[in-house]
């Protein structure tokens, strides 16, 4: 290395910061290459190494989430987590964030988004069957909220709609905290034939690369890289732009990508994400422990005079890179072009362990793989562990009757019913969504075994997160192993999202470290390990974080004839409430939604996730659900009892008469214990015996009261009906939306 | 008073209507059809009867609401 | 019953349709490629599925109305065929002019999936045999361009001729402009062809065929087919 | 040689994105708007030369698959 040449021409200390590389990352640049970069070397550096592909201020952390499970096929590390699902058949899912594009162009942002996840799914063999999105918005009164939640809505439907895979669930939350930094957070779960799963590492020595789907543009090249010197002069035409999604042919290569995967053709296949052409090949060269050759002036182009950087760094968005059998080539040739789409073949898989990228046959970058993957950046950056808030004053609780209270939850902008976004996205599309929007979890019939179905949800508290990282991370899974078994099915696994602020400060490290900790906890405690995840960091505008939001995405199984749901079914049936703390309903108001909407403050530590009883409570429920003794069911989370009764009433439009011990308070009402399930049963002699089995199991059992009527009745004292009910919680999200 | 406004996707940025467009062309017989852009076009009944008024007010209809200027331009024509 | 349905790229609604068919008790549909110019031999129903085609791109239905399989299927429709239009195939028929009218954007411009009521207009036709005339079903619809127009004379033929095979209706079975829920005139959600072999609309009977699958109120369209070409 | 084809509803013809965009304005403040209308542009690179000939393979386009005559009206310009 010659210390005396530091820059290739046309490079210095700025392009290299623009870049985003620091002195001590050029060091290490300087020492793998025993030269200076050139400009394409160093763009390639630049985005291995960025935080999104390098995960170097996460991986620590994200090591010690637990990831084994007898039914995990493949874990993280490959595009999707793979699970075994029986019949020879596996899951393929995974969660994926497109926060910052979402907010600087909703539509395009968010469509974009779910189309990058559907491909991490495809990529594995496996056949798209639901979709999922976990959004986060600014406050509603926040001048750019309503343009923003109408842009990623209906960028959401626009993409997958097309495609035709049914958006089935997701989450959304309002809070100031997300004002400058919306989150988007997509999930694609897929189903394949167990033996019939594709990788992406890389093999065979003189395999062709393949390169097919859309052509190349200039789209999301990295805009601090553009403003560098080299780029300057360029014309109007040269500026990067924002990727703008193509479900057509998103939904073209799905099809053509599984006909060629019936054949024995693939070797291995990556689709191009983040960081194109550059991350995907290296990342199977790298796996396989090859070297490759690519010969860039074959890459299918869009424009006129792109350059060898544009290409390896361009963003475009439905491509995917594959290594070929030798001579099938022309099978794999004769399927894309069916599908009207582009195939070439850019290069080929050598022995040499190097990157070697060529332009009309002249060498024009040269990097060593392993060197360059192993060296990645990997932090242990400081952490001050998050001190959790201590209780919140409970003046003024009491100030409104819980009528009120109840009506004014179910039209907060957190409560109110998210069917203005659901109606937008296609639910129905494949004939299988044994379960709509609007439940616990939804439910998607399995096409290959009809007798059995995917039970999946995403969910995060993040006021919970924020008031104590680890509590709110335990609490978000536990959650989401309560959704899933709220409507019988067993849970399996789960992906994450990491989004967080700042990872370079301290105290936003810890949220992160403390959110690791408690996912950790609870998967563990729950066998419900994690199969796949994304982290998106640098959520701030202004020094101002997000709240710390691991969004979680779960998956589990369950017979189509044990499905529950939560509506309440026939008038008379006894309601009982399982997993209630001792001696009340409830009674953990601190850093409610309660406390919030009604009080006006948010304060105080999240409620304590126990996992032995969240364990002991829920295997107990999915039992009785499975032997068919349920009839609705539920679990309680943001509003507690009240609003999940509420709930219950809306789904089945029918009333509920219940009696709790002692006057009513928002305590018992409004409290936010966790693992607590409200359920009913046909008829008494059924009650006694859950109760029976209850009071064995160690499970604290309550019967509530009974359904029928067409109001929600507290020991007496009318409530709502639940036509004012419905009015309260369909009316909010239109209303705002000016639908 | 009239105005129009012509919105089309910045040079660079992927129209993928355009693109399915000339494949279709192509696909009827169409032949020599080379790049394809799909735009909007907007017309607007104004009450306004000042041309530099109404451009000016229609001007600010773009910037609010007509095109997105992330992705988009836009050119506004006036006619009586 | 011998169907076959059309597959253009990006279709997405074909499998749902293959389902009702064999839920219905038919015989599993053939797949006819967009490309193909002729129908397999002894077609006794093509369906234009519903879903996406060609991404909607330009016009929803606008490119794949002009492919070749089309003409073969314009000719069968000519010579007493039945074919079946739903959502994006009501679309593509009235782009190649085998059905009357257009479908334009909705009224409130977003995709709408929902379940719709809808007041059957005619039980005279192969389609519609199952259900009685006024009789009230719900039926989902998933779709962004259901927004059906067509001048007033042809309204009018429609109605005269007794062609309108679905009206949306609200919940007691009243059809009005106002709960309308794409802005169609004259709440027009299905409309048949002058020989009543063709039907297009736009819910998706496909996708209510079976009980915990969003109702069974599809099925009698299937069964009618069924019975009707057997 | 390139061609701008403009698409527009017929009169008559309901146009719902007009009519949302005309609402949008005026919730926007935007005094005086009538009547909106949206239409298509679509911008055509041709290899004829000649335009008359152009002019013609255009109006072919749009009668087979640019326009839906029974809904929209198009106009074509011609521009080197
Ligand atoms: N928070 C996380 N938890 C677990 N696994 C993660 C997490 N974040 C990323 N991973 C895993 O790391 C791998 C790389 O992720 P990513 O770069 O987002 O994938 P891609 O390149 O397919 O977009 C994947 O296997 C992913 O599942
Ligand atoms: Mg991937």
């Amino acid at each position: 290395m010659s210390k005396t040449v530091p820059y290739a021409e046309g490079i210095d200390a700025n392009v290299v910061r623009d870049h985003g590389l620091s002195e001590s990352e050029y060091e290490t640049v300087l020492s793998i290459m025993g030269r200076a970069p050139n400009l394409l070397e160093l763009g390639i550096f630049s985005v291995m190494w960025s935080e999104h592909c390098s995960y170097k201020s996460s991986k620590k952390w994200l090591k010690t989430l637990p990831t084994q499970a007898p039914w995990v096929v493949h874990g993280p590390g490959e595009n999707a987590g793979v699970i075994d699902i029986g019949d020879d058949l596996v899951a393929v899912f995974k969660m994926e964030s497109h926060n910052h594009p979402s907010y600087i162009e909703p539509y395009q942002g968010a469509a974009t988004g779910v189309g990058g996840i559907l491909r991490d799914v495809f990529t594995m063999g496996a056949r798209p069957v639901a979709n999922l999105n976990a959004l986060r918005f600014g406050a509603p009164e926040d001048p750019n909220t309503r343009h923003l939640v109408s842009g990623v809505v209906s960028g959401i439907g626009g993409y997958g709609n097309c495609v035709g895979v049914p958006c089935v669930g997701g989450e959304v939350n309002f809070h100031p905290g997300y004002n400058g930094n919306i989150l988007v957070n997509a999930m694609t779960v897929g189903v394949a034939k167990r033996d019939r799963i594709f990788l992406s590492a890389a093999a065979g020595v003189g395999n062709p690369v393949v390169y097919v789907g859309s052509r190349t543009g200039r789209d999301g090249i990295h805009g601090a890289t553009m403003a560098s010197t080299e780029f300057n002069e360029g014309s109007e035409e040269k500026r990067p732009t924002v990727q703008v999604g193509d479900p057509f042919t998103e939904k073209l290569l799905i099809e053509a990508c599984l006909e060629l995967m019936a054949t024995d053709a693939i070797v291995s296949i990556q689709d191009m994400g983040a960081a194109g052409l550059t991350s995907s090949s290296f990342e199977m060269a790298s796996k396989g422990g090859l070297g490759v050759v690519l010969d860039l002036e074959r890459v299918p182009m869009r424009e006129d005079g792109m350059n060898p950087y544009e290409l390896m760094l361009s963003e475009s968005q439905e491509r995917m890179l594959m290594v070929l059998k030798p001579g099938r080539e022309d099978l794999a040739r004769s399927i894309f072009e069916k599908w009207e789409l582009e195939f070439a073949i850019i290069g080929h898989l050598t022995d040499t362990g190097r990157m070697e990228l060529r332009w009309h046959g002249e060498t024009v970058g040269d990097l060593p793989i392993d060197p360059l993957a192993q060296a990645s950046p990997e932090y242990d950056r400081p952490w001050q562990p998050t001190v959790p808030a201590r209780p919140a004053s409970m003046a003024g609780v009491d100030s409104i009757t819980w009528q009120e209270a109840l009506l004014k939850l179910l039209s907060s902008p957190d409560g109110a019913s998210r069917r203005w976004i659901w109606e937008q996205y296609d639910y129905l599309v494949g004939g299988n969504t044994m379960q709509r929007p609007g439940g616990d979890a939804a439910v998607v019939r399995l096409e290959d075994a009809p007798s059995k179905a995917l039970a999946m949800t995403a969910d995060c508290t993040p006021r919970y997160v924020e008031a104590d990282p680890v509590m709110g991370g335990r609490q978000a899974v536990a959650e989401v192993w309560r959704n899933l078994t709220a409507v019988g099915a067993v849970p399996l696994a789960i992906t994450d999202n990491m989004n967080f602020g700042n990872p370079e400060k301290p105290r936003i490290m810890g949220q992160f470290v403390g959110a690791c900790q408690g996912i950790r906890d609870a998967c563990l405690a729950l066998d419900f390990p994690v199969v796949s995840g994304n982290v998106s960091l640098y959520n701030e505008t202004n020094n101002q974080a997000i709240p710390p939001t691991p969004a979680i995405g779960g998956v589990g199984i369950v017979s189509c004839d044990k499905v529950v749901d939560l509506a309440f079914k026939a008038e008379g049936q006894p309601v009982l409430l399982l997993g209630a703390p001792e001696g009340a309903e409830g009674h953990w108001l601190d850093c409610s939604l309660y406390l919030r909407e009604i009080v006006g403050r948010e304060a105080g530590p999240p409620p304590v996730v126990d996992l032995a009883h969240e364990r002991r409570v829920g295997d107990l429920v999915r039992a009785l659900i499975s032997e068919g003794v349920v009839t609705a069911c539920h679990d309680l989370s943001d509003g507690g009892l009240l609003m999940g009764l509420a709930d219950m009433a809306l789904a089945g439009n029918m009333g509920v008469r219940i009696h709790l011990e002692g006057t009513p308070s928002a305590f018992a009402l409004f409290g936010e214990d966790q693992g607590r399930y409200v359920l009913t049963v046909a008829n008494e002699a059924e009650a006694t015996a859950v109760i029976e089995r209850a009071v064995a199991t160690g499970v604290s059992v309550r019967k509530l009261g009974i359904t029928g009527g067409t109001e929600l009745m507290v020991n007496g004292e009318e409530g709502p009906t639940v036509a004012a009910l419905r009015e309260a919680h369909e009316g909010w999200l239109p209303a705002y939306m000016g639908a | 008073m009239k105005a129009k406004v012509t919105i089309s996707f910045k040079p660079g940025v992927l129209d993928p209507q355009g693109r399915a467009i000339s494949h279709a062309l192509a696909g009827l017989g169409f032949e020599g059809v080379g790049d394809v852009r799909q735009g909007k076009v907007i017309e607007l009944d104004l009450a306004e009867t000042d041309a530099a008024k109404a451009r000016e007010q229609v001007e600010a209809m773009c910037q609010a609401l007509l095109a997105n200027p992330v992705i988009e331009t836009y050119a506004i024509e006036l006619a009586k | 019953m011998k169907t076959a349905i059309l597959l253009f790229p990006g279709t997405n609604r074909e499998q749902d349709i293959i389902k009702a068919v064999t839920v219905a008790g038919g015989k599993r549909p053939s797949v006819v490629w967009h490309r193909d110019t002729a129908l397999p031999e002894g077609t006794d129903l093509v369906v234009v599925a519903g879903g996406y085609s060609y991404g909607d791109y330009l016009r929803p239905g606008a490119m794949a109305a002009r492919s070749p399989v089309l003409n073969a299927v314009r000719t069968f429709a000519a010579d007493g065929g039945c074919v079946l239009g739903v959502c994006n195939g009501f679309q593509i028929l009235t782009e190649a002019g085998i059905l009357p009218g257009a479908l334009v954007r909705n009224r409130g411009l977003q995709f709408i999936c929902r379940d719709v009521n809808l007041v059957v207009g005619t039980e005279k036709s192969p389609f519609t045999g199952g259900y009685r005339k006024g009789q009230k079903i719900r039926l989902p619809v998933a779709h962004q361009d259901g927004n059906y127009t067509a001048d007033a004379e042809t309204l009018k033929r429609l109605e005269d001729e007794d062609r309108i095979a679905f009206r949306y209706a609200d919940a007691n079975g009243v059809v009005s402009d106002e709960t309308c829920l794409n802005g169609s005139l004259r709440s027009i959600a299905g409309v048949l062809s002058e020989n009543r072999r063709v039907l297009g609309l736009m819910p998706h009977p496909e996708n209510s065929i079976e009980a915990g699958f969003g109702g069974t109120d599809g099925l009698p369209l299937f069964k009618s087919l069924l019975e009707t070409l057997s």
